[in-house]
Parts: C-alpha cells; structure tokens; sequence
C-alpha cells in the first residue's frame, strides 16, 4: 500500500498530543470508549454477541459440529476461532483468503479463551476417541475503528457465555432442541495498549493504531494472566509492560462485569 | 425447493407464520449504520438480517479492469459462518458467486456509472442471519447503502420474491416454505417505471403460475421501495439534525 | 479487460440492424442457428453428447461415483454439474478456476435439469443414507460463438438421456458393465434470448451477446416451466418476458425433438 | 507400468487389438476445426480424442514474462473431467503440469519464436478421451495446430512412443499395454533432422531394449508425420476451395 | 502448553535432561553457511536445527508494496515437512503466519530500512527439526543472517523462552516442557537496551510469574547474544582467511 | 522473468568454453563436483539424509504415515513425492504452491525410486485393502548452485536406506519404536547432463543449467535403466543420447557407492 500523506500528517499529530498527555478525542490514557454488549445478537445461531467499542463493531457467532477429537486429547472437545476481516468494515480490508492481520486476531483471541481454561473441553466429549462438540467461534468484523483485539475477545466471551448445546441423538445434530449450557467458567478478557512515543494508552482508535510505535495486548482473568501478544515495529521497556500488565487487570476488572449472560 | 414433508404449508389462506398469501414479512430498514462504509444500510427481513456497506467512487484496482468509459461496479454477497443452521465454510462458494453477479448486474441499470470514468464503486452485503430471500433482502439493501453514499442512480432497485407453496402463489417465502415449496421467483424492479432487472425462478410453475408469481413479487417491491424511501429520509433528517 | 473498440463498432452495428429488425446472419427473431447433436460423442464415457449450435460446441460428460447422500435426503441421489470454459475454446476465457460466467452457466444448466425432476433420484440410492449414485455432468465448452446455456442444456439433457449406470458391486464400480439406463423421464430444455435495443431475439450467436443489454433464460419441458434467469446490465419488460416465455415453450418443443437416445 | 495381472499381453507376436508389435494403432488427424481459436486440430489415435489450439502471436500478459527478443510459448495440456474413468477433478495436476513443460520445451525448440519478440504464442490441448499415449497424440496435435495458425517452424513435432511388453519392444502402447506392461518410451522429434526433442522413460529396460526402443518410437513418428502432412495438406485445398 | 500427563518435568531442581532451571539447551551458531543467499545462518539450539538466509536489498516486487521512505522488510518462518513427528503439510500455515508477523515486527525495529528505500529484503527461515523454541531459534538466526549480509542494524535481536514447569520459572523450555508445561513466553531483546521487540505469552502465570519469567528470558537473550557476536567473529576471521 | 544482461554475457562465455572442450571450474566433461553425503542428517526424522553436490545442498526427508492403498492395488503401500523449492535456496525461487520447476524435480526423482522397484511395496501393507503404509518422501533444496535432480536422487536413496518404519499397534502410530528398516533392495541413482553448442558434460552447475541447450536425466540400478526424462528447449541427436546413457550407468557405479547405510 502506497503511503497515504494525509496518514502520516494525522500520525504527526497523533505522537505530538500523545507528548502532552493528551488523545484526540480527549480519553484519558486508562480510558476505554464507550462499550455496548449485546448478547444473542444473532437469536438463531447456538451463541453470538455483538460489542460496540466506539465505532468498532465485532459480531462474534458460535456454531456447534461434531466431530473427532484430537489424537493425544482423546476425551476433549475442540475450539476453534475463524477471523473475516470483510471488506464491508474497512476500506482497506480485501476479500479474500485471512491476512497475517486475521490470523493473529483470531489466534490472539482463541489464546485468551483456550489459556483460561474458562471452557470445560471434557464436558464436551461424546464418545473418547470417537466424537466431540467442536466450537466454532467466528468473528465477523463489521466497522473497523481500531482495537479489535479487546472488542473481539469481549464479544467472544459473552457469546460463548451464552451459548447452548443442541441434542445430539443418533448422529444427528438437532439445534432446535438446544438447552444445555456450553460449560464455561472463566471470562477472559484483553486489553491493548498502544505505545506513541512515550505514552502507553489503552484501547487504541484506529488513528492511534495507524500512529502506534508498538503495541502490547495481555489476556486476564480474575488474578491469572493467560496470554500475551507484542506487535508493531518499536519496542516496550521492562517498565512500561509492568505498566501494562497492571493496567490490563485493573480494566479486565471493569470489562469483566459488561459480559452478560441471559 | 421441493424437499418432501407432511408439513401443510398453507391451510384456510394462512400460513405457517399466520400470514396472509399477499403478505410480506415484517421489514426494517436502517440507512447509515456503519462509520467507516461511504454509504450503508442494514436491513431485517422476517429472520434475515443484512448488512450492505458501499466505497467508492475510488481508483480501480487492480488498473487493468478500469473501464475509460464508466465506472466498475463490484458486488460481493457473503454470508457469515453462523447466518446459517450448518455452519458456512468462510469464502465464496458458487450460490455466493452467482448471486453477486446477477445482484451487479441489476444495479449496473440505475448507478449513473458513466459520470465515474476509471474509477471503482464497491457494494459489500453481509448476511449475519439467513432465513430465506437473502439475495432480495440483501439487493434491497445494497440500493439504499448506494443512495447514502450519495452515488447518483435512475431510480432505487428494489427486490421481492414470490413462490408457489401448497398450490398456490404466495408473496415473499419464508424458511420452511422455500425448503418444502414447490416454486420460488425472486425479482428485482425499478419502482417508478416496473422494469425488470433481476429475475430468477427455479421449482415447477405453469407459465399462468408464473405470470401471477411474477406480478405479486412486483406488487411486493412497490411495498419494499416505501420502506427504502422511509429509511433513506428518516438518515437525510438524522443527517441535518 | 480493455475494451476493444472494435466490439464497440460492431455492437453498434447489431443495435442499428436490430432496430431495423434485422440480424448479421439474417436469421429471424425466433430462429436458432443449425443444431447438430451427437450422443455418445466420447464412447467410453458412461454418457455423452456434443452440440454444435453454429460455430459453439459443446460437450457434455457424465461420470458416476458413489458417495454419501445428503443428510436432509439420506434416500436420493446427488447431481452435481461443474463447466470449465476451457482457453481453448475462446480469446477470453482464461485457464484457472472458475470464474463467475462458467458457474452461472453450471447452475443454470443444473437447474434446468434439477427442477424439471427428470431425474428419478429415489431410484440412484443404493443403501439409505450410506451408499448413493452421484451423477457428475461436466461441460467442457470447446468452442465459443455465443448462447453457451442452451448448447449445455440440450448436451446435458442429451447425455443423460444416453447415461448407463455402471454396475456396483461389493464396494466395487464395474464401468464395463453399465447396462442399465439413467432413471430418467423428462427433457428439459433451455432458450435463451437477447435484448437488443427493444428487439427481442432468441438464440444470441457471440456478436449478439456482446451487444445485448439484457438476457433471459426459460428451461422448460412440455407444459412447466423449470428455470428462469436473466442476466445482463439492461431491463426487461412485464410484456417482453411474457413473449419470452411463450417463445420458450415453442422453441422448446422443437429443439427437444434433437434430443435423441442410442 | 508394471502393475500385475494375469493377461498375456502378447502372444504369437500379436497383440490384444490384434496389432504386430511395430504397428501404429488408427489415426486420424483433422487440421482447422475450431471457430475462434487461430489455429487447430483434432486427433484420433486409438481411443484416444485430442483437440489443439493456438492462439497468437498476441500481446503478452502478464507483462512482465514478456520477452523483448522472442514469444514467449506456453502449452496447456489438459483432461476433460469424463475423459478417463475414474472422473479427472478439474484443473491442473501435477502430471498435467510437467507434461506441458516438457511438451513446451520440444516446441521452442521449432516454433520461430525470435520473429516475434514481445508477444505470446498460446497452445492448448484437450484430452477428451484417454487411451495411453496421450501427451504423444496431444503434441502431434499441438504441432499441427500452430501449423494451422500460420506461426512459422523450423519443422513439425511429431511424438510416438514404444515401449516393451511380455518381454518385447513394441510400437504405441496400448491401455491394457501401458498398465500392465514393463516399460514405456514417449518420444518427439524434428521429423526432418531426427532431433529428439521430448523424451521419457519410465520402466525396466536394458540399455540395448532401451536403444530398440528408442529407434522404434523415431519411426512411428515417420509414420505419424506423414498423417500430420495429409492433414495440413487438406486443410489448405479446403482452405482454397 | 497444559497436556495432562503424569510425567514429573522437574524434580530437585534437575529438569528432564538434567539442565537447572536457569539453564539454556546446548546452542551452537554458524555464519555464512549457504551460497547463493547474501546473508545465512545455521543454528542447532537443544534438538533444533534452524538454516536462515537474507536476500537483498533488492528491487521491491510487487511494486505497489514498496516505500519511498524505507526498505519493505519480509519474513517467512517454514517448518520442512519431516521436522515435526506429524509430517507438516508444505506451505503456511496460521501459526507460521502468525510467527512470521511478529518476527518481522521485532527485526524492523533494528534494521535500518530507512537507508534503502524503494527496496526489499526478505529473510527466510527454514526449521529442519523443530524441538520447543523454534520462533526464537529462528529469529536469533536471522538477526545473524542479516549482519552476514552486510545489512546495517542498530543492534542484533535475540531471542529467548522462559516458562512455567511444575510449578517453577525455568529457562529455555524443551519439547516435553512444552508440551506438558504451564506457560511459555517467548521474547526477544535488543541486547544493547534490553528493549523487548517480541514477547509472547500463553499459558496460567499470575503477575508475579510472568515478571519473573520475563527477567528470566533477558538474561537468556544475553546468553545467547554471546553465541551470535562468536559466531559472526568467527565469519569475518575466516572471511579474511 | 526479465532476462539479464548478466547470464547473457555468462552463458555466451560458457558456451565459448564449451566449444574449447573447457568448463568453467576446469572440470573434466564427464567429471561431477564433489559430493558429501550426510545420513541421519535429521536424527529424529525417520529417515533422511543430506547431499552437497558442490555447493548445491538438498535435504530429504522421510514421514511414514497410515493410510488407504490405491483401489487397484490394495495389498501395496504408498510413495508420494514433494519437493519445495523454498525462496531461501536460490533468488529466483519463490515462495507459493510447487511450480513447473519443482514438480518436474519430485516426479522425476520419484520415477527413479519407483520404476527401480527398489522399495518392496507389499510388504507395507498393513490390512489388505484398508491401511498401508504411505512413504512420504519430502525434498528440500537449501541452496541451489545447479543439478537438482542427482542431489535429490541421491539424498532420497540415502534417505531411504536409513528409514525405519515405527511400530503400529492399535491405530496408533509410535515413532519412539521404530526398529524395523524399510524393506529396500536397489539404489536408484540420476545422473544428468547438459548439452551446451555439441557438447555433453555431467553433473551442471548453475551457470551450466542457465547456459545449457537441452538437458538428458538417466536413473540407473546396476543394471537396468528405470527411468530418463529430457529438458530444455534444444534437441539431442541419438547418439549423444547414446553417449549420456552409457556415462550414466558409469557414472551411477559411482555414485551409487556414496549411497551410506548407518
């Protein structure tokens, strides 16, 4: 991609505010933007929430299928996290086969839930070494404004909260009779920094994100940190990702409360 | 079409659903609903809930497909894994395929693309639920997210289906009635002068059925296009507020 | 695809003899070029049959394999219709997967086949919901001068017509002993007409379709109708689709007198 | 090759279709049978049905392979779906692939290229129905069609192979022949300087079977190259009729 | 990471193979290893054997992706078929790609690119045998693949794991460590600053832990930097022989 | 690919030579570089061995895996041959899908072993008709400088001849055991050769291969020629085919002696 001038002016801008303590849209540096959560946002899919983080919009959907465990965990269900980082939600988005920007999305999401712990894979076995519930957790992304990480890892928290086990009977999957809770117990959450010259500011707008020197996104439950992800070309301090890590469970905290469950 | 199953889809000219043979499903449709889109529209349709996002004017890419004359239009229908009962694998399959090319090609009739020359106009439709009629819905919507982007067209282009379920035509089939029907035909109008610029029909229809069909799936889309109208007037007086 | 000023000059000369109702071969409105037909054009194949429809040639292979039926139909068999437009056959087609003309062509030649219900697909299942017959058709166009879907059409219908099933036996597909016929019962035939200006004409040689604003397709067999499709960036009339479809019942009784069987 | 059976494949010095072991199976070789390509042939040989084109010289895309002192050729051999009896999945395999490398190569080799810096020459073959010995019949074919296109050569490819089966060297092996025999020898040459120009082997041969082998191919392809000079022969008094 | 198994992984603060918790495997560094690429780097790290080669700086292809204001740097991480037990399929996957991501990520930020706009360079890594640790075996190879080529760096990346065993912070987890292990984190330093430029986590570490881990993988990155300043010493002794 | 001045003016020079009866590197016309064979090169792979011919280097390795046997041959295990030619090797490779290049390279190299009949199929079958062993056999080129197809040959008999096949028990694959040998009798061996103007030479180095007019591979057992292949965009005349053949059987004694069993 040809660098856009009119990018890089805004990213000036961005590192000489951010010099002074200040955001463009004038967030404190521990400040999120507005969130909304909508649980079962797609009623018909077994699970599904939509987040709302600013502008950002991820929808994320479950499915459930059966199939075969994973020879060395004969007993244990399977998760699986898809990304479409569609076209519709960004100009700069192509159609086509996942980016290195989709697979580490979801495979930093899919880290977070996976390391937790929060899902009981054994719970979800049919028969050992024969069948097993698959969960497919796909992200949709539908307006890109910066973040994804935190607003896809939320979404997929609440939609796999939410979400119910069809009947399996006779080799048939029925989903209209779909009752029984995925056994889930954890909710985590992420949080992302973005570093801009100096300042570590949580919940990066996509302006910020374009301007960020590095990035660092940790993964928490209540008191275990389960996954970590550095990005961007510059670099973190020591210091500053034991600042992030601290602030990563203080907001995780916050965001812990908005993943409701109907 | 034509699965086999006891269910009685139509009994005393109700429904499954309780509507009526002329009825459509409840509709809404939101214009301007993403940030980032030029243009957008989201639209539910009975079950079906649709996202149509719109770029463009913008330089064509790849340059070799730039057209001197006119714009390129682009039109990509995609469904989301969990819009459907078995999950969809991501990526285009051929029904994707398909849909998009006759879903351009409809809209190709109204943009004023010759006002564009070289340049690219994009139409991107999710379908986040599916229950049946997505391409109708989705093409509805794509007109409207046009229209907000502010991109000139002749008219709206707005898309209705009609079938035949239990011996008889009925406007707009829902889920189970497209599963277990006997006919369906989706069709794509302008509303002010009626021409007809997509029209599909697969199924079993005399060519009686199929003109009865074909003129309540035209009545169906002078009822969609007020609702376009609404939801393109409703953004223009959120847009001056 | 840049475009060649030397289509735009003749498409102009095909609108200016159209309105003159006029055509470049002097064929009439409703008149189809010659129509040359051969079944069992490729003798080892279980069922063949190439159409030549003026300088267009196309040829239709069926295979059968056996395969799993599908869940929601667990006692019929499966029809499966793949085209390759080959670069042999036209300056334009290009070698690759398919593209978006090749699968509309596939699946509207598929539906024209489908819907008539020609195909008794209850008789193609070998044991209920394991075993059942999988008719693949592939059209493999060799030569393109214009109205590929019909050409298709009456090659599928006419391969099928001349389709023997091979015979299976403990797990087993004997080819050299297929005897017996494809269940097969109706004809299915596809007319195509072009839009150019306010002329409508049936059966577009290559320079028509290049000129057309819009296209319509109707399968039909004696008295139903099957399959509908139109195509193109212009417009149809209510009372020109009426003629269409009437032009369509006609045309096709005559065009399914060619569909012979060895 | 090799695989095991109980058939005698050769008995008395006949064959299963009755054939000595230096006879050719029938050929029939067709020059100019496609509308739109510029070049073409149709060839029969044995059971096997072949169809070339050439397109070009013509611009050559993508760009950057162009070359500023000769065409670049590319050759494309391909299997109809049906053309075999296990059905072919579509697109190219990896057979398909280096057969059509080393096919290509054998024509650079008389293809006057250097008179067309800059441009493409396209050839395309088309299994419809396989027999054994189908890239021999495909580059015949190939050869006849640039041929029939105008594009200038040094002379004609022309391909046969030999091969050896029930312990003797024979001329263009059969199906059953190429399955269960013990070697097969695929060769092209310039028919008037002998030059070999594609050669494969794959089997069990002495290096003395391999010779007689390989002197028995260059002559099937004499014969093949007089089927190939009737064909252009025909096509030119059709082409002045 | 979390496999159930009842092996003990440490136990008397001795680990499976005898290594203490603050240890690293065996690590042996070689320089200029391969021909035809302008830098290259051969690394055996415990059962790992990782080849890394630098191209460029070359002209940037394809052209749209190149810069006016630096180098476009590229970084493909590769896992030969036989290096796992598993054989891994030819071609990325989403953890190579992933791998890929963030090691380019880390090596921009010591290359400097701003000395080469308009170019390209482009490092490859190819695991032969991969035991634990491989994206950090890969990434300390290639930063030697990069000073072999000449290419100007602000510093060399190191790379290094720690993580949690039963129950304890070790160094440098081997295969079963991982495999069996609590938590794993990858990191990479400039060894100058001891800035981080690549840190990865996964697993169950309370704050504590992680700080611990992460204080242990620097030192390691020391250790390890040491190996690659004697395997680049050793490259120019011997490149002046 | 642009052609550059550069190879031009080599391959002109190279062709002078060839004419004097010289080669660059002074080797003798029927002379290969030197070669250094490593078996075991990747000790936990099953099998595998490394080849430096001159400075071309090709690792090939060996995975046993447990599969279906082909239809008309249920009671015979499976070679299948890769081979990537990864952009780390060479400047003109690229990363991708195998290209025409390296599929010619697997399948000739494969023929070799194959036709040779070196490997005695039968007795990796493990059930009649259900599961066989599949030797996957994967060549990797780690740096190109010419002659692909011997040092590939070479690695793979060698890599082969060191191969032992794990124990199976249980559907269960258990690399840890693996004691048996591949049951192997011959060791097939390439030998190439370029004509540059009228002469022959063995074993091309880059420059060779860039300058080379047409191009004959012979692999050879002792006794038996099993497979041949001939490249490039020149011809041969029958006695320099004559010529090639005989040198390689010479040649291949040779060889065939580096072919080390551990």
């Amino acid at each position: 991609m040809a660098e856009s001038i009119a990018w890089e002016i805004k990213s000036d801008y961005i590192h000489s505010l951010a010099q002074k303590g200040i955001r463009q849209d004038n967030r404190a540096m521990d400040e999120y933007r507005p969130i909304e959560v909508i649980p079962n946002y797609i009623p018909r899919a077994l699970g599904s929430a939509l987040v709302r983080l600013g502008a950002t919009q991820v929808l994320a959907g479950v499915s459930m299928l059966v199939g075969q465990p994973y020879p060395d965990s004969p007993n244990a269900g399977v998760l699986m996290t898809g990304c479409e980082l569609v076209p519709l939600a960004s100009p700069t988005f192509e159609p086509g086969p996942p980016d290195e920007n989709s697979i580490e999305l979801a495979r930093v999401v899919d880290r977070g839930i996976r390391e937790s712990k929060a899902i009981d894979f054994e719970k979800l076995c049919i028969t050992e070494g024969e069948e097993v519930w698959m969960v497919m957790l796909d992200l949709h992304v539908l307006d890109y404004d910066g973040n994804l990480f935190d607003a896809a890892e939320l979404a997929s928290t609440t939609a796999l909260w939410n979400t119910r086990i069809p009947k399996y009977e006779d080799g048939q999957i029925i989903r209209e009779e779909a009752k029984e809770k995925l056994p889930i117990s954890e909710k985590p959450i992420e949080c992302t920094f973005a570093k801009i010259g100096n300042t570590i500011m949580v919940d990066p707008a996509l302006e910020e994100e374009k301007a960020l020197d590095a990035r660092v996104t940790f993964a928490t439950t209540d008191k275990i940190l389960c996954a970590g992800q550095k990005g961007g070309s510059g670099s973190f301090t020591r210091e500053e990702i034991d600042y992030a890590l601290d602030m990563a469970f203080k907001k995780g905290k916050e965001l812990r409360k908005l993943v409701k469950v109907i | 079409m034509g699965m086999k199953s006891d269910i009685e889809l139509i009994k005393d000219g109700k429904r499954l659903d309780g509507r009526g043979v002329n009825d459509l499903r409840p509709i809404t449709i939101k214009a301007g609903v993403l940030e980032r889109a030029d243009g957008s529209c989201y639209v539910e349709w009975g079950g079906n809930k649709v996202l149509a996002a719109v770029y463009g004017p913008q330089e064509c890419l790849p340059k070799h497909i730039a057209s001197p004359h006119r714009a390129v239009l682009t039109y990509r229908y995609n469904m989301a894994p969990f819009s459907v009962e078995d999950r969809k694998r991501p990526g285009p399959d051929r029904r994707s395929i398909e849909i998009s090319k006759i879903s351009k090609e409809a809209l190709e009739r109204v943009v004023l693309l010759e006002k564009f020359p070289n340049t690219m106009i994009k139409v991107f439709v999710e379908i986040l639920q599916a229950d049946a009629g997505t391409r109708c819905a989705a093409l509805t919507a794509a007109s409207v997210a046009l229209a907000d982007a502010g991109i000139p067209m002749r008219d709206l282009v707005t898309a209705c289906a009609a079938g035949k379920i239990g011996g008889e035509i009925v406007l707009d089939l829902g889920k189970k009635e497209d599963n277990f029907g006997e006919a369906d035909v989706p069709v794509a109008i302008l509303p002010h002068t009626k021409e007809i610029v997509l029209m599909q029909m697969d199924g079993q229809l005399t060519p009686e059925e199929y003109r009865k069909a074909l003129d309540l799936s035209i009545d169906g889309c002078t009822k969609v296009y007020e609702l376009q109208k609404k939801a393109l007037r409703e953004r223009y007086v959120e847009g001056v507020d």
